[in-house]
């Protein structure tokens, strides 16, 4: 019998030492000397990559945003001011700019960050692939601390590209020294990858030698991984995680389940995605202008908004994110208005309504009933059809739908992605108009910039104003939830950035 | 013995090979465009049709499963299709997560589950028998992810004894190896209790009993060495049930183990990751089934002198015949 | 007196099942001396087994209880004794042997080491020599025994049973149908080595058998027994001398024999079945299926009626009032 | 002089009797059998107590989330359908996928269970060998990956579910026909003449017939459990038709303000398939002569002739 129990134990001991490996369990994060100083970060998945020029990943991106540091970045007021640079001026046709850098602004390694660091990150080969780095032409450096941009074109929202965190440098020759998906040699932002080991927790520590160093009060980033929201909620309450981040924003629930806990509190950042719905154009009585103008005005957005996101009514989508400076004021949502909209369906070919199926995920069935109720005051009787989440987006994508709700922040995340929403050749395309008006118009637009651009996107604005290729619902925002003695600045035009964040 | 443990280390080879084939069978059927979800919605279709090609997706269907399979051989199990990130560092990070909890759970439904089907098999019939075989059964009929969901609410939310995630103290590995063990506990209780009572019933406990031997020792070194081996034979099946059950605890309890990579290559339809995650598994599944085997003919003299060779005994009585003469 | 083993005095034993009772034994008397040797006989279900297991207190707890009589062994009535003295007293000064030898042993532990168990559970501490011993006087090579009982033949498991019980030189044996499940030429030796250790040992020995053969060869007393009682008992001259009176039932035990000296064709079996024990007939047992049934025998139990030379019998043929009656 | 036995004259009954009679005298059987019984009922019912379009699927945003009430039994769910309404037809679907399965899977096993154990030598290490390798798979992953290949429509929930009953379904058929066939009736038929599906049919299944009952109802344990996991997992039945598993992940959202949404569908789980678990349960004791187990102790070794 001892012989027996003894061998059971050596089976479980040889398969268990075999599992952990050789590392003990990991430490509790570092150890706060009294003043509090280590945040317990949350997002959704363990990022693929710290890649900064070809990470496609939401998340993979906030932890770039964190270790890269950029020429430029938005301030809480979303103004474009420096942060390598100290300085920058274009010259007059916008096709040349030339950034002073900062004395000071050295790698996590202690080394100067120079221009020659910058022309090495942005002429590698998939730099020149990036979307955000190909109006560069060519670039000189005069001297250690100037960097030359010279544009292909005249192109005045560069300088927004260059906030994003594609737009990070590396020193000279990391990227051959290390495979940068696991992380440089050193880091220019104001934290540095201290450790990360694949399916373990990842940590980044405070840059000494950032510029602004001395007023960034958190020292250590401790990011855990958790997949369901509803998990992720339960550790922010039981203090587990000081910041719920989840991947773009969290849920209605969550929203409301920390408005009952005094505990903790929710921050809002306006996000680039809105929420609208799709109308299919291969249905003659949704290709009747009349009948769009009817349904736009009898829709009740800021119901809808309610039920299905933690956003703002709204509903046009040229927003500044896309647009950079030449952003034309957006037009806004349009009152409910049912006499007005009553008039457009007599007007319109279909006087006394049609049916119409509207299909729906679960997570808008509540829009989807507040809509079928909007249109029934019209005489459209709406049927909604509750479709499975995994075939949701492939539906609308192949217009296998009558009506539909969509929303951009998971199909499209840089510029070329939202025109493509127009060109009928594109892969994306949502029947929008039955001709290609609105996508010569938008490509119109892109090919000029400056004033004309202005010009041309105005009249743009304008055609979809009348013509009304999709109706516009809501406009996300991105909200978390967070540990309430921490304080976490308004966010800023590209997301968050920890250094502002200290514990009250 | 080595010939019978040779003969089935032989036999495992075709298993696997065999379990590679049904996953890349059924995952072939998969309607799915990885050219597609790693470049975007915007890409242009000849960039996803070169990527696919890259791929190999085009090939037929044996030319790519030999490719497969010449991949596992050196143990690289292709690049995902989300981020292109490859599937060997994701499993090998995520494996020893996973094996924790999955053998923790087995020793801890092997510790609790014995005793109590001894306990009420040897007071059969009493009140304890029956409160304990109920409970048994109801433990082997939860839900995993309810039971999960439920634990996680009241002792991290309303008792804040344990932690809600991950594996750092201690203290975190309570409630998800009791949430992977609980079937098993239950099926371990059924079964002792079960194959107690048959070896109860057995002859030689009555000789054992009129060679005045205790209750104790009737019980345990007779009955107990007998019905132990039959329980043995379920350590196997329970370990893969077990390994079934951490994809849900994994998910609630936010441990990185293969489970969370499963179910999050489920909703990203990331094919080569869920393939790779579900050889893996059962891989480990078999290894485990033919190391309780070998535990189980160990165990078992009947089986284990069958192996041990005809020779062993030939050669003993040998030498006891020319001692005698 | 001091050569009296074992004594029972009108030991009754029955079996509690939820709904009703089964009276296994009802009633049971005898005597044993040392070095004697008991036969008992009888149909399946008499109560055989039942009366042993009663002896050693082997009876399934909580449902098999000895509610009458005693059983008083060297002096000490074994109802009243302790658990704790009953355990030293089971192996150590009785052993029994059971019917079937393939599942008597158990099959995860060597020969050997289940042998030593009895020497060690009664304070030998070194038990190898002993068993070695032992092993040689039931035939077997002791080199064997590492060896897994499935490794050995029933007849051969039969001699290991029997070591065992014979390890630590019990004062009485009680052997349970031993060598029923044997086949006759294993059967003969099995008997003939009993026989030889147990003058040998000078242990005695109650044999339980349905085979008036076995009991013929190696008993000094017989007692038969039907539906939990005694019906006849005395030396084995007396109950196998045919010129005596017999009980109807030892009768028709011996006519089921197939007599090979006598020329008559036809056997003269026993009709009916053994009574159910839960629903035991008025008045003697044997009435229903006895030939010579009187109207007395279907009222009253029959009294015990005991010759000049103790030969009992237990029928009411025997007794005076049915004398007169009868001539 | 001792109590009267049983006056009951004893019928001479085939085995099912005295299977039913020994199920119907454990008392935990009959409990089981019971719950069994009204789950069957409500799915049968479900059809008509509530007609699917008006009240499983159609929403009412106005009232949602209302906790139990006199009119709501069950309360509503998030999309203000009646919770009660939507646990019995997720009864009915998850019974009927269930039945359907077990009912595929055990004719498909007695079949190659048949084959494998009647002709036995290749056929029978090959079709072992497969089986091999669908249990290695564990479990619930089996059934992810062929519903993620093939798609979660309920034919192939279906298929799913066969293919993971199959494997240890066809090991009790064949376990049972080989302990069956040594036995000498198998030899006198076949000496007659008997061809192997007479033999199969006539003699060999019907002794094996316990067995398969006891495995037929654990399968429907695991079919219901399995089919609640993988709708757990969002890859189950499809929206909008109600389904347990997928009812209790949508319902962990609201876990903290409206705890009946998640303690309901899982107790609904939990009680059918212990229900099932403990009738197989039963049906081994009741299979089985030697346990005497729950069966009173009826002895069978004394006939019991009304003299």
């Amino acid at each position: 019998m001892k012989k027996f129990l003894a061998l059971i134990l050596a089976l479980v001991m040889a398969l268990s030492l075999v599992a952990c490996g050789e590392k003990a369990p990991a430490d509790d994060g570092a150890a706060d000397d009294g003043v509090k100083d280590t945040i317990r970060f949350q997002i959704k998945n363990e990022p693929t990559s710290v890649d900064l020029q070809n990470d496609g990943t939401v998340l993979g991106g906030f932890i770039c945003d964190q270790i890269y540091g950029k020429l430029v970045t938005f301030n809480d007021k979303s103004e474009v001011v420096g942060e390598l640079a100290e300085s920058w001026e274009w010259n007059d046709d916008f096709t040349q700019i030339t950034f002073k850098i900062r004395e000071n602004a050295k790698f996590s390694d202690g080394s100067d960050i120079t221009a020659d660091d910058f022309i090495y990150t942005f002429s590698t080969d998939s730099a020149k692939a990036n979307t955000y780095m190909a109006p560069i032409a060519s670039m000189e450096a005069p001297d250690a601390k100037t960097l030359v941009l010279n544009l292909k074109s005249s192109n005045s929202s560069m300088l927004k590209f260059l906030t994003t965190y594609h737009t990070g440098v590396v020193p000279a020759g990391s990227m051959e020294a290390t495979d940068i998906a696991r992380g440089a040699t050193a880091y220019s932002g104001p934290y540095a990858l201290a450790k990360w080991e694949l399916g373990q927790d990842m940590v980044l520590e405070a840059n000494p030698y950032w510029y602004n160093a001395e007023n960034v009060a958190i020292k250590t980033v401790d990011y855990e991984f958790i997949a369901d929201e509803n998990s992720a909620l339960v550790a922010l309450e039981s203090g587990e995680i000081d910041f719920m981040y989840m991947a773009s924003t969290i849920g209605i629930t969550s929203v409301e389940t920390i408005a009952t806990n005094d505990k903790l509190a929710t921050i809002a950042a306006d996000q680039a995605t809105a929420g609208m719905l799709c109308l299919n154009f291969a249905m003659p009585e949704l290709d009747d202008v009349n009948v769009r103008q009817a349904m736009n005005l009898a829709l009740d957005r800021a119901a809808i908004a309610k039920v299905s996101t933690t956003g703002v009514p709204g509903g046009n989508v040229f927003t500044a994110e896309y647009f950079g400076d030449d952003y034309i004021p957006g037009h806004d949502a349009p009152a409910v208005d049912l006499e007005k909209a009553k008039e457009f369906m007599a007007a319109s070919g279909y006087p006394n309504g049609f049916d119409v199926e509207l299909k729906t995920p679960v997570m808008f069935s509540k829009a989807a009933a507040i809509v079928q109720s909007n249109l029934a005051e019209l005489g459209i009787n709406v049927t909604i059809t509750e479709i499975d989440a995994s075939i949701w987006v492939d539906s609308m994508i192949k217009g296998d739908y009558q009506m539909g709700f969509m929303t951009f922040g998971n199909l499209i995340n840089d510029l070329t992605g939202f025109i493509n929403l127009y060109d009928p050749a594109a892969a994306l395309h949502f029947n929008f108009d039955s001709d290609s008006t609105s996508f010569d118009l938008m490509s119109a637009a892109f090919s000029v910039s400056g004033a004309d651009r202005t010009a041309a996107l105005t009249e743009f604005a304008d055609f979809c104003e009348a013509d009304l290729p999709y109706l516009g619902l809501f406009m996300e925002n991105a909200i978390y939830g967070y540990n309430a003695d921490l304080y976490v600045p308004t966010p800023s035009g590209c997301g968050y950035d920890i250094a502002g964040m200290y514990w009250k | 013995m080595w010939r019978y443990i040779l003969k089935r280390l032989l036999w495992l080879i075709p298993i696997i090979l065999g379990v590679t084939l049904l996953v890349f069978a059924l995952m072939s059927l998969k309607p799915g465009d990885p050219g597609r979800v790693y470049l975007g919605l915007n890409a242009t279709q000849e960039a996803v049709d070169a990527y696919n090609e890259s791929l190999g997706l085009n090939d037929p269907f044996f030319v790519r499963y030999f490719n497969y399979v010449k991949g596992l051989i050196k143990l690289d199990f292709g690049k995902s299709w989300v981020g292109g990130e490859s599937v060997n560092d994701r499993i090998m990070s995520a494996l020893p997560q996973t094996l924790k909890v999955c053998v923790y759970a087995l020793v801890v439904a092997f510790i609790t589950g014995l005793p109590i089907g001894i306990l009420s098999a040897v007071k059969q019939y009493s009140l304890a028998d029956r409160v304990l075989t109920i409970i048994a059964m109801i433990l082997a009929c939860i839900p995993v992810f309810w039971l999960c969901n439920m634990a996680a609410m009241l002792f991290t939310l309303k008792l804040h004894w344990l932690p809600a995630t991950g594996l750092d103290t201690w203290k975190a590995y309570i409630m998800p190896v009791i949430g992977t063990a609980a079937n098993t506990i239950g099926l371990t209780v059924r079964m002792s209790r079960s194959s107690m009572l048959d070896e109860m019933r057995k002859d030689y406990i009555r000789t054992a009993r009129a060679k005045g031997a205790k209750e104790g020792s009737v019980i345990f070194k007779h009955a107990l060495r007998n019905s132990l081996i039959s329980v043995t034979t379920t350590l196997g099946v329970n370990f893969s049930i077990l390994m079934g059950g951490t994809v849900f605890v994994e998910n609630v309890y936010a441990i990185q183990g293969l489970g969370t990579c499963i179910v999050r290559s489920i909703s990203n339809n990331d094919v080569p990751m869920l393939s790779g995650c579900v050889i893996i598994l059962a891989t480990f599944s078999v290894i485990v089934n033919l190391l309780v085997d070998l535990l189980y003919a160990y165990l078992d003299p009947r089986l284990r002198a069958k192996y041990v060779g005809k020779k062993k005994v030939a050669k003993a009585r040998k030498e006891a015949l020319n001692d005698a003469n | 007196m001091e050569n009296k083993l074992l004594e029972l005095k009108d030991v009754r034993v029955k079996y509690h099942t939820l709904d009703y009772d089964v009276m296994a034994v009802n009633g049971v008397s005898l005597e044993l001396n040392k070095g004697e040797s008991l036969g008992l006989v009888g149909e399946t279900g008499a109560g055989k087994t039942t009366l042993a297991l009663s002896i050693l207190g082997l009876l399934p707890k909580g449902v098999g209880e000895v509610y009458e009589g005693e059983i008083i062994f060297k002096g000490e009535d074994l109802l009243q004794v302790p658990e704790k003295r009953m355990r030293d007293i089971r192996g150590m000064h009785i052993s029994m042997i059971f019917q079937d030898p393939m599942t008597s042993l158990n099959p995860v532990y060597t020969v050997g080491d289940q042998i030593a168990e009895v020497l060690q559970l009664h304070g030998n501490k070194h038990p190898d020599e002993r068993v070695d011993e032992i092993l040689g006087l039931v035939g077997i090579d002791p080199s064997r025994k590492v060896c897994y009982p499935h490794q050995f033949s029933g007849g051969m498991k039969q001699r290991i049973v029997i070591a065992m019980a014979l390890a630590c030189e019990p004062d009485l044996l009680l052997a349970d149908e031993p060598t029923t499940a044997l086949d006759v030429t294993i059967q003969a030796q099995v008997l003939a080595m009993i026989d030889d250790i147990q003058k040998k040992l000078g242990t005695s020995m109650i044999l339980i058998t349905h085979d008036l053969g076995v009991v013929a060869e190696t008993c000094d007393k017989v007692a038969i027994m039907y539906a939990g009682e005694i019906v006849e008992y005395g030396t084995l001259h007396q109950v196998f001398d045919k010129t005596r009176p017999h009980h109807p039932y030892t009768v028709g035990l011996f006519g089921s024999i197939p007599d090979l000296s006598s020329d008559k064709r036809r056997l003269e079996p026993i009709y009916g079945m053994t009574p159910d024990p839960s629903d035991l007939p008025e008045g003697c047992y044997f009435s229903p299926r006895c030939n010579h049934c009187t109207e007395l025998c279907k009222q009253k139990g029959a009294a015990i009626h005991v010759s000049e030379d103790g030969h009992m019998l237990k029928c009411h043929l025997f007794t005076q009032e049915n004398k007169e009656a009868a001539e | 002089m001792q109590t009267k036995a049983k006056t009951k004259k004893q019928k001479n009954h085939g085995a099912a009797y005295d299977i039913w009679r020994s199920l119907r005298s454990n008392k935990v059987a009959v409990v089981s059998m019971v719950i069994i019984g009204i789950f069957v009922l409500i799915s049968i019912l479900a059809d008509v107590l509530f007609d699917y379009e008006t009240q499983v699927i159609a929403q009412d945003i106005m009232n949602d989330l209302q906790s139990p009430s006199k009119e709501h039994w069950f309360g509503t769910d998030s999309l203000g359908r009646d919770y009660f309404a939507r646990m019995l037809y997720a009864t009915r679907i998850t019974l009927i996928i269930s039945f359907s399965s077990v009912f595929i899977a055990t004719a498909l096993s007695i079949v190659i269970g048949g084959i494998s154990a009647y002709f036995g030598g290749i056929v029978d290490t090959i079709i072992m060998r497969i089986l091999d390798v669908f249990l290695a798979v564990p479990s619930t992953l089996l059934i992810i990956c062929i519903v993620v290949a093939l798609g979660n429509e309920t034919v192939y929930i279906i298929l799913a579910l066969v293919v993971y009953l199959l494997p240890s379904l066809v090991r009790t058929v064949r376990s049972e026909l080989m302990i069956n066939m040594e036995n000498e009736y198998v030899e006198a038929a076949r000496s007659v003449g008997a061809g192997p599906f007479r033999i199969m049919l006539i003699h060999l299944l019907p002794n094996s017939f316990g067995a398969i009952m006891v495995r037929c109802t654990m399968s429907f344990a695991l079919c219901i459990l399995s089919t609640a996991c993988i709708g757990y997992l969002g890859i189950g039945v499809r929206a909008p038709a109600p389904e347990w598993g997928r009812m209790l992940s949508e319902a962990q959202e609201y876990m903290r303000l409206h705890p009946y949404l998640i303690t309901i569908p899982g107790f609904f789980i939990m009680i059918a398939s212990t229900a099932f678990n403990l009738l197989g349960d039963a049906l081994q004791d009741a299979m089985d002569p030697r346990l005497r187990g729950y069966r009173k102790m009826k002895k069978k070794v004394f006939a019991r002739r009304k003299k």
